[in-house]
């Protein structure tokens, strides 16, 4: 037997290196909890050599709120509402990988308006989480005003959401049985709109920030993880895809509606931060051409098939399902006992897996570059932690 | 704080006048830290979102207040927002954080987790329940996340609490202006009315009293109960 | 043409105003010299006032939004607001740090910008001192700034703060080098070191066009090494927000955190001021070969107007620069100084040369 | 493969694997003992060619005094899922790792061991994820109580 | 790792668009291409800066008055009463059980006339609240509603406690059927919709011992610890 149990205290030990005496002496530097690029309170232990980063060691927990903890407390309904704060960001997408989960296990057959309403939340979702990104991306780079532009148009999806939700960010909108609400009558004139207006906007991205020339350089090779590694550490979303793996489960799956839609699955060739950074730039305008093909093609039916009040008890066994967020694979494993709450439900979120990638890829560029790679990778950290 | 605040007022305060400069000292003292709350950037959850909607969104613009000044270093940093639930592993730091930032120093809790744990209130073996079990808050924010609008709200008040509640007399203490007791928007006329509306004459005894209270505690200027609604801090 | 304004702006310092008085009463001198210094205290709060708000009023535009609003009309008195506070704000010096240069380096920071100022010809009679080795002081006292980053750095006993500092060091030296060059450039041409003499030399023409080729160059690199110089967007590496949390001022709080924060603002000033002396003519206003009318028209506007009015120019363009592009990376920024830079003001040096020696010029010099 | 197909073959290659009942998807039982190398012939094998361990978590099933390991996997190259479980009990809960064959692993194996205190045989690093270092008891165990934590009032 | 383009599903359907490789060039079409994507970008910038008419900023405090929120926003939970004052709300505690994180309290009593047992305090937590709106689905009789107004900032955070009712005393549908008015003033007792102090602490919150104990303190149960009679005119004067 060999189980040796470590602390953080071991993990940062320095070993002096006298071989030489050229040899320069590492250290340590804590990059957050509070640091502007974590994104929230992400720790990343650097062991640095001047400016060079040698290791990346993350150190979690700094949001670990005990979501799978709570779940086996809760009925399968309320649990929805707490898969909005795991990544919220994709928090309808969340929303909907937990239902499903439901909705498979106790046989509920959806009808297609709900199907088609749930696939264009989810898509408009997708965009308003890639330009968040997009503009804090800029912002990580040091280019404050492609944040703003980022969330100017956010607001719009804002607006189209709170219309029919009723909220903006934490939703609890698509629950098992179907829909909270039917789509408010002013949804497809607001998404047309939206679509309208943020198609030259995506084009001004491009000229603004893809263009740029320093941009480029900062990007060019910067983090490269090829395909292979990328599958080994369970990298998935457009991280995976920037690899040059074009699994997507919205195509290999087609769950919901994207069977009905043609669109593109984006892949890089390189896998480094320039290929995350225009795989998510198109993803974008995929995500608008589902969103048009289904916007004039809302079918007529209710959009709940059964009451909110009903009790839902799963049957004894395990059901898992995932999903595509906007930021990869979320896997929701569901154990019941037949009781009203879940025996265990465990959430595999895209971010944890995404997140290890920076153990593989920061290694020996710059501290300026680990910036840019966290950032192309896109974590949020309450979604890594649950 | 400096000399200003702390040494001088004791200097002024007995020369003939004094007083009054001071009072002119604290109206501008306090309008300029009224006007100039750069926040930390510092958000653990979604609610940080919204607040970044609320000071990046250009919808928004926290920058017609001066708080768009975001500093990433708690030194620098009059406001401390804390956008987002507080783990127990997340205490000690937000400590360290609140310890680090200079005075004065504002404290907003935005959002149903850091107000009181929120959705992860019960049942959490991790999530604190409230920020203010580590340190103190000035200003709640409720909603969950609060729009940015709601945000603002809770930023007009905390002027109100640095315009009212400061002064150099007193340096480290901040006093609470009268609260709020009823929620926002309504008075306790329309409470009158629609209470007479429904219960015709005698119901409106109740109401009555706690309408003299209220004009009583209100002129008094302070809360005179002993449970400490009326925070100072050290 | 310089007869004219010549005889219309009769160019005296301060400092020469003092110096002649000097034989008359003593204290009356001394008064000039108050007066001086006074003057470059009043100037320097309220120019790093005023552009801390028009840069936050032009990236508001820039970004679709207002910037302040509320302080006043248009949130005028904004800055005005932040300087109280901060003023007022608690003045942390931390446990472990080195108190006596934790205190010292902004001092120095600030001090670098002010000594340039008191060289800068603003206009004639806006000058407080000129020195005869004009050039020569400006790129050494400008090298306080970099003390102050470095003291600052080292003394506030922390990590994010001494990376910062180190990479300010390595990179305003590197880029003093190409700014350097650049400047001799001008000074090739103009023949004096004297800044005033500079500015005069231009009235036929400002050295940007001058010079042909050679002078669109040299500013060229004069304005970006300069940019590197004060750390601001694209080089803004030393205090990369996203990167060293808030870099050799982490630690800073208060009153000194003001200083730096004004220090870097003044700085932005100086650069555009001194790039405006040096290629724009300073004061000098546009004239256009023999156009007599048009020239004096142009001379009709008093020349600290067109001071202004350049620098006011180069301001927004940095700002421009700040609030368009994302920032290079380290190495990326000392590439481009050491192989980008550098040879293209070593071959544009001697090119000045070969034009200067071989007399190869569109118009007379003198 | 289909899942019948799958089950079928992971039987054929591992005779000791036994279908999971109540599962939704393809899923064998496994002892401890035939863990790793169930594992790595999954991972390896140009049949099964499990290139991604989408997850790895655990279910504590108290009143049998077991742990019942979960592991998820996907072939991107077949696009089959197959889920491998295997139970360990509960006073020795000590499981092979699979780190070396999928990177993930590693990290999945140390919030199970947050989590639930599994013990992870030939694991570099086995430490707290979200937890302090310190924490005493594993939070997602049934049993598991804290003085902070509170119950919901009814 | 590509052979798994050909085993993806919908072939037909399935394109798959490739990031472009960045190229580079010569040294000098290097800098021209760079200085050229520099000032396209500056481009951008300036059109923005020129353009006022892009300024897409909404000035909170001054715009209050205009400012309407979407039909369906949830910041504050309310309960329906209609005209005459009355709500529906029975006291069955079904949004009790289907709240998340027990932010709805449902105090019952018995009542005095009648002895039917009755809603007394209706009593929400805003504090905890995470506006999911189960309770307003789940209520079979439609008592409660979310409302738009989202200005709540205070100081105290023991002001986030809410009672929803304006009366104790049974639904509107049960007091129509009583005929006497001198009966119905008896059966129905007035409620502020501020509760006063209620203990934070979610243990002691739980149940009506903690709402007793509240009322015979300080402040008792009506007036609030500390009040501010102006209510929502309060932000016109921060202006």
């Amino acid at each position: 037997m060999s189980v040796h149990i470590t602390t953080l205290d071991d993990r940062v030990r320095l070993r002096q290196d006298d071989s030489s005496p050229l040899s320069t002496q590492e250290y340590f530097v804590n990059m957050g909890p509070q640091h502007p690029s974590t994104h929230g309170v992400l720790r990343l232990v650097l062991k640095l050599d001047g400016e060079t980063v040698r290791e990346v060691i993350p150190v979690l927990g700094y949001i670990h709120r005990g979501i799978e903890k709570m779940g086996e407390h809760q009925s399968y309904r309320q649990f929805v509402h707490l898969s909005d704060r795991l990544d919220y960001l994709s928090a309808l997408i969340n929303n909907w990988a937990v239902s499903m989960t439901i909705e498979k296990a106790a046989n509920i057959e959806l009808n297609d308006r709900i199907q088609v309403i749930r696939t264009l939340m989810a898509e408009l979702q997708r965009i308003q989480s890639h330009q968040l990104w997009w503009g804090v991306f800029g912002m990580d780079l040091g280019a404050f005003t492609p944040f703003l532009y980022g969330f100017r148009d956010r607001e719009i999806i804002a607006d189209i959401f709170e219309e029919t939700v009723g909220a903006r960010l934490t939703m609890n909108y698509i629950q098992p049985g179907g829909l909270m609400y039917d789509i408010h009558p002013g949804f497809v004139k607001r998404v047309k709109a939206f679509l309208q207006y943020f198609k030259p906007k995506l084009a001004e991205y491009e000229t603004l920030l893809s263009g740029n020339v320093i941009l480029q350089e900062r990007l060019r090779g910067v983090g490269r993880m090829d395909g292979q590694t990328a599958l080994s550490i369970g990298a998935t979303g457009p991280v995976l895809r920037a690899s040059g793996v074009p699994l997507d489960l919205r195509k290999s799956e087609a769950y919901g509606s994207y069977g009905k839609v043609a669109f593109d699955v984006v892949i890089g060739k390189n896998g480094d931060c320039w290929d995350r950074y225009w795989v998510r730039l198109e993803e974008m305008r995929q995500s608008m051409k589902i969103v048009e093909q289904l916007i004039d093609n809302i079918p007529e039916g209710k959009h709940m098939v059964m009451k909110p009040a009903v009790k839902i008890k799963l049957p004894e066994g395990c059901y898992y399902n995932q999903v595509e967020t906007a930021r990869g694979i979320l896997g929701v494993y569901i154990v019941s006992d037949g009781k009203e709450s879940p025996y265990r439900i465990h959430l595999r979120t895209p971010n944890f897996n995404n997140l290890w990638a920076i153990t593989e890829t920061a290694a020996n560029w710059r501290l300026g570059d680990l910036v840019a790679i966290l950032s192309s990778l896109d974590v949020v950290v309450p979604d890594i932690d649950r | 704080m400096g000399i200003i605040t702390e040494k001088l007022p004791c200097y002024i305060e007995p020369i003939p006048g004094g007083s009054l400069l001071l009072t002119s000292m604290d109206a501008v003292i306090n309008w300029s830290r009224a006007n100039s709350l750069w926040p930390l950037t510092f958000g653990t959850s979604c609610c940080a979102i919204e607040m970044m909607m609320a000071t990046g969104a250009p919808r928004h613009d926290t920058s017609r207040f001066g708080a768009e000044v975001a500093r990433p270093s708690p030194r620098q940093a009059d406001l401390l927002v804390i956008a987002g639930t507080i783990v127990r592993r997340m205490a000690p730091r937000l400590k360290t954080l609140y310890e680090q930032m200079g005075e004065p120093r504002y404290v907003m809790a935005t959002g149903s987790c850091a107000i009181s744990g929120g959705p992860f209130m019960y049942n959490s073996y991790s999530t604190i329940r409230g920020a203010d079990e580590i340190i103190p808050v000035d200003v709640y924010v409720p909603g969950c996340p609060p729009r940015a609008e709601a945000f603002f709200y809770g930023l007009l008040t905390l002027q109100k609490l640095i315009k009212e509640g400061e002064s150099v007399r007193r340096p480290g203490e901040r006093r609470k202006p009268v609260l709020s007791a009823l929620p926002p928007g309504i008075t306790l006329d329309q409470i009158r009315a629609e209470m007479a509306a429904v219960l015709k004459s005698d119901a409106t005894v109740n109401v009555e009293q706690a309408a003299k209270k209220l004009e009583k505690e209100s002129q008094d200027g302070q809360c005179e109960s002993a449970d400490g609604c009326c925070c100072s801090r050290t | 043409m310089t007869g004219i304004t010549e005889n219309i702006w009769q160019a005296k310092t301060v400092a020469q105003r003092a110096a002649e008085a000097l034989p008359e009463s003593v204290w009356f001198a001394l008064g000039y010299m108050v007066l001086g210094v006074v003057g470059v205290a009043a100037f320097i709060a309220v120019l790093g006032m005023g552009l801390i708000y028009a840069e936050r009023k032009i990236a508001g535009h820039f970004q679709c939004r207002l910037g302040p609003m509320r302080v006043g009309w248009h949130g005028i008195f904004q800055t005005v607001a932040d300087t109280l506070k901060l003023l007022l704000k608690e003045d942390v010096v931390p446990a472990q740090a080195d108190k006596f240069l934790h205190i010292l380096a902004p001092l120095f920071t600030l001090l670098g910008t002010i000594l340039v100022l008191a060289v800068l010809p603003m206009s004639p009679i806006v000058h407080v001192s000129d020195v005869n080795i004009g050039v020569v002081y400006v790129g050494a006292v400008s090298g306080f700034g970099v003390l102050g980053i470095l003291l600052g750095g080292w003394s506030s006993n922390n990590k994010w703060s001494l990376l910062g500092a180190m990479r300010a060091g390595a990179q305003i030296i590197s880029y003093e080098i190409s700014a350097t060059l650049a400047l001799l450039v001008v000074v090739l041409f103009s023949g004096t070191l004297r800044l005033s003499e500079i500015v005069e030399s231009q009235a036929a023409g400002w050295w940007i066009w001058r010079a042909h080729g050679v002078g669109i160059v040299a500013f060229l690199l004069f304005f970006i090494a300069s940019l590197a110089e004060i750390n601001r967007t694209p080089f803004d590496i030393p205090e990369g927000e996203s990167e060293l949390t808030a870099g050799f001022h982490t630690e800073y709080s208060g009153m000194r955190f003001a200083f730096f924060f004004l220090a870097e603002f003044i700085n932005m000033f100086i650069v555009a001021a001194l790039t405006a002396t040096l290629f724009l003519g300073g004061w000098m206003p546009f004239h256009i070969g023999d156009f007599a009318g048009f020239n004096a028209i142009m001379d009709m506007i008093p020349p600290g107007l067109w001071f202004t009015g350049k620098t006011a120019f180069l301001v927004f363009l940095i700002m421009w620069f700040r609030w368009t592009f994302p920032r290079l990376r380290v190495d990326q920024l000392m590439r481009l100084e050491w192989k980008v830079l550098l040879p293209i003001g070593f071959a544009n040096l001697i090119a000045a040369a070969v034009v200067v020696l071989f007399n190869f010029y569109f118009f007379p010099v003198r | 493969m289909d899942s019948a197909n799958l089950l079928t073959a992971v039987a054929a290659a591992e005779p000791n694997a036994k279908p999971r009942e109540k599962a939704d998807r393809a899923a064998v039982q496994v002892p401890v003992g035939n863990l790793s190398a169930l594992m790595k012939r999954l991972r390896n094998d140009s049949t099964f060619a499990f290139d991604m361990l989408c997850d790895h978590t655990a279910v504590d099933w108290s009143e049998q005094g077991t742990f019942e390991l979960v592991y998820q996997l996907y072939s991107t190259v077949h696009g089959h899922y197959l889920m491998v479980t295997t139970s360990v009990p509960r006073v020795s809960p000590i499981v092979p790792t699979v780190r070396e064959f999928w990177r993930i692993a590693e990290f999945q194996e140390r919030e199970v061991y947050d989590m639930f205190g599994v013990l992870y045989d030939g694991h570099p690093d086995l430490r707290r994820l979200f937890l302090e270092d310190d924490w005493k008891g594993f939070p997602l165990r049934k049993d598991y109580t804290d003085d902070f934590m509170l119950e919901r009032p009814e | 790792m590509m052979q798994a383009t050909d085993k993806q599903e919908n072939p037909t359907r399935s394109g798959l668009v490739t990031a472009p490789e960045l190229k580079r060039h010569g040294f000098f079409r290097n800098v021209f291409s760079g200085i050229k994507s520099l000032l396209e970008g500056m481009k951008v910038t300036f059109h923005y800066l020129s353009h006022p008419s892009t300024v897409v900023t909404q000035q909170y405090p001054e715009n209050r008055a205009t400012l309407k929120m979407m039909e369906r926003y949830r910041a504050l939970l309310t309960m329906i009463h209609d005209e005459n004052g009355l709500h529906k709300c029975t006291g069955c505690q079904i949004c009790h059980d289907n709240c998340p994180n027990a932010s709805i309290n449902v105090v019952t009593r018995s009542n005095p006339v009648s002895g039917k047992k009755e809603l007394d305090r209706y009593i929400w937590r805003m504090d905890s609240c995470t506006f999911c709106n189960l309770c307003v689905q789940v209520c079979p009789f439609g008592v409660l509603k979310m409302d738009g107004s989202f200005e709540g900032a205070v100081y105290d955070r023991r002001l986030f406690v809410f009672t929803l009712n304006h009366y104790a005393g049974p639904a509107a549908g049960l007091l129509a059927k009583v005929a006497d008015p001198e009966e119905r003033k008896k059966m129905i007792e007035p409620r502020d919709r501020y509760s006063g102090p209620v203990p934070l602490n979610g243990q002691e919150l739980a149940g009506v011992k903690a709402l007793k104990k509240a009322e015979s303190g300080c402040c008792g149960g009506s007036g609030g610890c500390c009040s501010d009679s102006q209510g929502s005119q309060g932000s016109k004067e921060m202006k």
